[in-house]
């Protein structure tokens, strides 16, 4: 876009820099010029001027939604951003499995599970089944991989004591719930495990769901983070470029 | 309930027919087994009926402690019921003084003295009759609060709330109620299926959900009687009659007067991995105890959607309904209490993806007219954008309404987001009564073109609907599930969760609720 | 185009025949008043035409500033045609030329000799032949383009711009472009109807919209013909031929190849009170251009519904657009260029508004099968509530692709709150899309019922239609104007704005533009 | 609502002061993960926590949509919000028709208009046109008061010499386009006219529209406010209430 100033970037509405932005909330206040003024306030407070409380509609008892518009002051460095991300290149299926007969010379183990009291099997399925996900292949499919998908509500212990008795090369996790962090808890507990047996560097440890960013991977100790639009030979790609040998 | 029944489409009652011989062979084989075993959980549920209740120090209910301990002895198979009667005669104390014996190991019920079948009915009758009659006085409330204070022209508003804490669900429940809602579902926390008990007392830590627990549905109860008395309309409660302890959530909410149950006879095996002769045991006695409470279940076909193509799977789901037909048909369901499931879950951006819809609402609709149909709304195409998805909840409200579904499972937009929040509940209320009225009589209005795109996709489904019955008729459902036929899940015969709580019945085995429910229920 | 049309409704035909009948003897009435007149207007575009533009010191643009002067001296009953072509033959400059001396006061043109018409048409002939021939080029250019790069099906996607500032509304229109707009209309600046010229220049300012300008005219089209090479979808071009400078609008957008043109035969009448005598000359010699220019008009029936209740008054949408269309044939419109106007702004609180949307959708697509129905989303009833807007666009889409209307002038979710921001039209065009695409041909699986509601509905309003027109006719349109039978409007004979600019012709009144359209157009 | 803290209110999502709020602007930014973070950023500097960057879409080249949730830090005291109200009670059709013969005792005259460049009537027209409005008759209705309602893009001149010329009680000025703040240009410019004509006390002042509260009303020098969803009764009994004799 002409005439932006990636030191103060500002939202854009309908000209550059007007910081156009649209609000929703609800506040335990009654549907009346009082609460009106309640939501414009708390707008102020978070950097909006010109505030336009534009609807205000009784969702509970003493509840009130609102609908808010406004220009907000605030403007961030986008120069500044610095975000880590998965760098190596991504090969095809066929380029896949000629780089493991190439460079690895045996077929690569892999093992997924959904842990914790997760139950959601599609997104991990996505990356891991024969059928695959948006046209392309699963783990299952590579001829040059052995992957096991151990399926929904794995505790760590579990994942972790099949992963060695295969000799696993990677192991793949499944996040999906975030409700209070029950995926940081989670996934924090499973690296504990793994260097408290001293098995961290024995395998490529990947995490993957909606909420989950490379980012968040490394943080947590991981060696990758994959997000949502995630495909099967992004995390194959990963896995075999990355491989402990 | 003023349904809205129109013959859009036509139907071919051959096939129709033979779709329903076939389930009746696949329920007959089941039947057979079904016949032959108890469970760890229906003997709790009798304990349950019986008065036993409550927690031991450790936190297990009594009703676990009473039947794992005579489990141990191997004595199950003559019936919980036959043991705490024996208790009755032999301590003159109460089934409830009984169990904290059991637990206090003051006592060991397979220890004591045996006495007469005849003997023990007696000693237990008074116990027997007022839990009966506790719940048909729960069925009348009901019926008498329906007729003072009804609920609106279908299709009904369903809602969930989950905050994981009843008291702040309690608020919730009663805004949505005060915007407009018919029914209040309090999803459970996170697989509470997995759970071979049933948590005790009111609860308010959950994930994604609240627990299931008897003074939790009291709470709930006494809440929708008070905003009812408000807004002058009855808000019928759900719950969940899933999973491990399926029977006892049925004896909890026949009692509490819940309206609706999610009660599957499948879910809890393809979703949950509970091994399936366990499941199909734990639904009928479940099933049945919802029948005589006059509670309306509802079927889980919706998840098949979740992890199958909606498309290319959409046969597997009517195939179900047909199935779940069947099987709460022996348990004494009226077609009237069988909400039966189904979804709009098909990908947003295929061309005519909403004839497909139609075509698929119009056929169930049809296909069950006296039930009333389950209609579950767009999730795993929704996305974090807001706005899309309450787009696509606007044309599943409109489906909806066009083809007369009955209960409106309203979807949220935020859907992908996270579990809802009381204004995305607000927002889906107003979508739907926008909707619903907007557009109230379209159904009267308008028909479906013979050979029309609509017509011909119903056609297939029901085709190739009937050729799965059949397929399954011969083999048998059993071996089906372990081939995966539905959801693309497969699941062995033995394998799943809780197998090990199956017991072969005695020949003597004695469960005199069964007994009343069957006689009640006119079921052979 | 493929358009999709579908006999839902019968028709009674008898009923129509008597509507164009009476339409026809209503236009013949307003004809023998237009035939009589011109206008100061009118007489500016005809000095465009012959090449004068710009402005002077002052700002006032030079065409004003000649038909003034000649209008001054009271001659302007023999059009500015002579009076130019006159001087062209006395100084040898260019009508340009002449219009500077003019500001300069350093010429009366009704001062000079006089010369005959022959002389002064063959003084103007190549001046005048340029000018056609550039709209003939651009005509074909027209349609070579969408020959090469076509527009998708109908309903078209049409969104506006109004930031203003020629610039912003550029990079906006072509972000909608690339998001999947078909048709970018700029919207005006707040009554620019009301300016009895046409500003000059590129504008950066203005309330509610940005200026009608020749050369925002050429730089938004400029910017869409780069799009359209990136999309391959020809994109096209909309603006306003309204208010007291209309014709001279229309021959900006016939210069600079606009494809559409808002162009009423009533709106400035009713909406921006401008004097009937003075509109309906100037609606006709204005039509007459964008016919020959092969530019598609639209009506503005819509701005009824804002002030008039959709319900009461449908029938007057339909009454006004057989009067434009009877109108525009006598302009040389052919049916395909007749973008008939009304919209969807029934209350949405109303038991099966839906069900009367349809009917009156249906009812103008079956009455005006060849226009290219333009389609007006809900205004009136939009709220500051996002959520409950962006439902009823949707619904309001869903209506548009039942029916077959081809010009969809997209809804916005902030329609209540400020002009469209950059993501409420994205917003909006990703409802068009998924509706369109969702629900494709839907409107060819459904039929509606014999003596249905909708067909009942549609029956009524085409009653009232056929009653209200004959009234018209007896009477006569500007009796009924001034009797406020439109949009609850009243507007006096001889009131209004612009009065001042009707002149009458003289017997030798010349305007050899009028001739060739009247030529080529084939208009008796 | 139980146990809210009026001195601190919080937004609501689902429990109390958890301060759940929806946002959604849109960035100068290509749709990337810097994008993603640069969103996230700026509802962080709107003081919001637990940041979900829900959605993002392009919406044009080089200009990204975004859908964010989170929790915002930010709380009002409600109990330090007063707001100017139209205190003077109101009164039904046939009241307000007997209160004028009773107090006033001769017809009370009203004038109004749409000024500047707004042509919208239909707001007017529901306080003043016989038909009136969601079944409330308006002003022309009125046995007691003459009402004479001017239409659209009056001038304010125009609007004055009228008022003065048929001896007006109240003077009604619609104002619907607030664009680039036109409306309060237009209605200052009202009032200093009004001044320096030295006019000001004769007439009741009133200003109505969406985007219009008794407050700014108030600030702008009117006597009285009126906004969305006002009613023919509402300002006829503040008229008559308020009229200067
Ligand atoms: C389908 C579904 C279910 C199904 C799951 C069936 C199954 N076998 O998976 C059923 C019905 C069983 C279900 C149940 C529940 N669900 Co659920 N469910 C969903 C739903 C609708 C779709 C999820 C999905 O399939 N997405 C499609 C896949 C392909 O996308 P994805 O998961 O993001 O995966 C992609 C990427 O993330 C990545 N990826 C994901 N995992 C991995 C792993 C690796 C290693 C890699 C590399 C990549 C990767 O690649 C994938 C392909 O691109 C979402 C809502 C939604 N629309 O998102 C709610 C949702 C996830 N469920 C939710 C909840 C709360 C539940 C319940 C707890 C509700 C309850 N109380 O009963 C239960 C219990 C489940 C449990 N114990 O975990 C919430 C979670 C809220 C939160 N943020 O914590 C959601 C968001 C719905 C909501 N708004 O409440 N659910
Ligand atoms: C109808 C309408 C039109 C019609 C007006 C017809 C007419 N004769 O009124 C037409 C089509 C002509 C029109 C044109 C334009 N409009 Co317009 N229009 C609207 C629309 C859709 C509805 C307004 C309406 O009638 N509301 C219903 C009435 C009953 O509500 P109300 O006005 O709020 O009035 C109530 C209260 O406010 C109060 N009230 C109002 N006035 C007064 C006065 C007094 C004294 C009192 C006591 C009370 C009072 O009481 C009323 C009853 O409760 C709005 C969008 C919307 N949904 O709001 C856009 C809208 C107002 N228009 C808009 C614009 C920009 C225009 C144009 C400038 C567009 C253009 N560039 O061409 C033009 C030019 C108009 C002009 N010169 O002013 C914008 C204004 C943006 C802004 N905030 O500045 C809006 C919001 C649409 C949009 N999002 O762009 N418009
Ligand atoms: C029939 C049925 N039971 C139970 C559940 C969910 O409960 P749980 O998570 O405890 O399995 C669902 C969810 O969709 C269901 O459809
Ligand atoms: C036919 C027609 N002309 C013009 C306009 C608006 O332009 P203006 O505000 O300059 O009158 C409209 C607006 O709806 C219209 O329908």
């Amino acid at each position: 876009m002409k005439g932006v100033d990636k030191k103060n970037l500002r939202a854009y509405g309908d000209t550059l820099n007007d910081g156009k932005v649209q609000l929703s909330f609800s506040l335990p206040v009654e549907r009346s010029p009082e609460g009106r003024e309640a939501a414009r306030q708390l707008a102020a407070k978070m950097g909006m001027e010109n505030i336009d409380v534009a609807d205000m509609k009784t969702v509970g008892s003493g509840l009130t939604f609102f609908v808010v518009y406004g220009s907000c002051v605030h403007s961030i460095d986008a120069t500044a951003i610095h975000i880590p991300k998965v760098e190596t290149p991504v090969m095809s299926f066929y380029e896949i499995n000629a780089y493991i007969k190439k460079n690895i010379g045996r077929k690569v183990v892999v093992v997924g599970a959904c842990t914790g009291s997760d139950a959601h099997t599609v997104g991990l399925d996505a990356i891991m089944n024969m059928k695959g996900y948006a046209g392309e292949y699963g783990l299952e499919r590579y001829p040059e991989i052995d992957a096991y998908n151990l399926g929904s509500q794995v505790s760590n212990e579990e994942l972790i004591k099949f992963a060695v008795e295969k000799k696993a090369d990677a192991i793949l996790i499944s996040q999906i719930v975030t409700q209070k962090d029950v995926h940081i808890k989670n996934l924090t507990q499973f690296v504990e495990l793994l260097e408290a047996e001293e098995l961290r560097d024995k395998f490529v440890t990947i995490v993957g769901g909606p909420r989950l960013s490379h980012e968040l991977a490394l943080e947590l100790g991981f060696d990758a983070g994959f997000g949502p639009g995630s495909l099967p030979p992004d995390v194959a790609s990963y896995i075999v470029q990355n491989i402990r040998m | 309930m003023g349904r809205n029944l129109q013959d859009k489409l036509i139907v071919d009652q051959a096939l129709v027919a033979r779709c329903r011989s076939a389930s009746r062979s696949i329920a007959d084989d089941i039947q057979v087994h079904i016949d032959k075993n108890t469970t760890t959980s229906v003997e709790r549920t009798v304990a349950r009926f019986l008065g036993i209740d409550g927690v031991d120090s450790g936190g297990t209910p009594l009703p676990n402690i009473v039947v794992d301990s005579v489990n141990e002895s191997g004595a199950l198979g003559r019936g919980i019921y036959y043991w705490l009667g024996n208790a009755v005669i032999e301590t003159g104390k109460t089934p409830r003084e009984i169990a904290e014996m059991v637990d206090k190991n003051e006592i060991r019920l397979t220890g004591l003295p045996q006495h007469s079948e005849a003997e023990v009915r007696k000693a237990l009758e008074s116990y027997t009759a007022k839990t009966v009659q506790r719940i048909e006085e729960q069925r009348k409330k009901r019926e008498e609060e329906l007729s003072v204070r009804p609920s609106g022209p279908e299709p009904w508003l369903y809602v969930i709330v989950a905050t994981g804490n009843i008291y702040e669900d309690v608020f919730q429940a009663q805004s949505a109620a005060r915007s407009g809602a018919d029914i209040i579902a309090v999803i459970r926390s996170t697989a509470q299926s997995l759970l071979d008990y049933v948590p005790y007392g009111a609860t308010t830590e959950g994930f994604g959900g609240t627990y299931a627990t008897q003074e939790n549905f009291r709470i709930m109860r006494k809440a929708l009687d008070e905003v009812a008395l408000e807004t002058g309309k009855y808000v019928r409660l759900v719950n969940y009659a899933s999973g491990l302890a399926m029977p006892e959530i049925s004896a909890m909410g026949a009692v509490e007067r819940l309206d609706m149950m999610l009660n599957d006879a499948m879910y809890g095996i393809l979703f949950r991995d509970i091994n399936m002769k366990r499941t199909f045991i734990d639904q009928y006695f479940s099933r049945m105890i919802n029948a005589f409470a006059g509670i309306i279940i509802n079927t889980g076909e919706d998840n098949y959607l979740t992890t199958a193509d909606a498309v290319e799977e959409a046969h597997t789901v009517v195939v179900s309904q047909f199935i779940n037909e069947e099987l709460a048909y022996r348990s004494g369901l009226k077609p009237d209490q069988m909400g039966l499931g189904h979804a709009f879950e098909i990908n947003p951006d295929i061309e005519d993806g909403f004839l497909m819809e139609l075509a698929q609402a119009q056929l169930v609709r049809q296909l069950f007219p006296e039930a009333p149909i389950k209609y579950m709304p767009p999730t795993k195409h929704m996305t974090g954008n807001i706005f899309k998805g309450h787009l696509m909840d606007c044309m599943f409200n409109l489906a909806s309404v066009l083809t007369g579904q009955s209960i409106q499972l309203l979807g949220m937009l935020t859907e992908a987001i996270h579990t809802p929040f009381l204004q995305d509940r607000a927002l889906s209320i107003e979508n739907a009564n926008y909707v619903f009225n907007n557009a109230r009589h379209l159904s009267e209005e308008i028909q479906f073109k013979k050979d029309g795109r609509i017509q011909k996709r119903a056609d297939q489904v029901l085709q190739e609907t009937t050729d799965m019955l059949e397929e399954i008729s011969e083999k048998g459902l059993m071996d089906a599930i372990s081939r995966g036929v539905f959801a693309n899940i497969s699941r062995p015969l033995n394998g799943g969760k809780g197998a090990a709580g199956v017991i072969e019945k005695d020949k003597d085995y004695l469960n005199p609720f069964l007994e009343i429910f069957k006689k009640e229920l006119g079921i052979k």
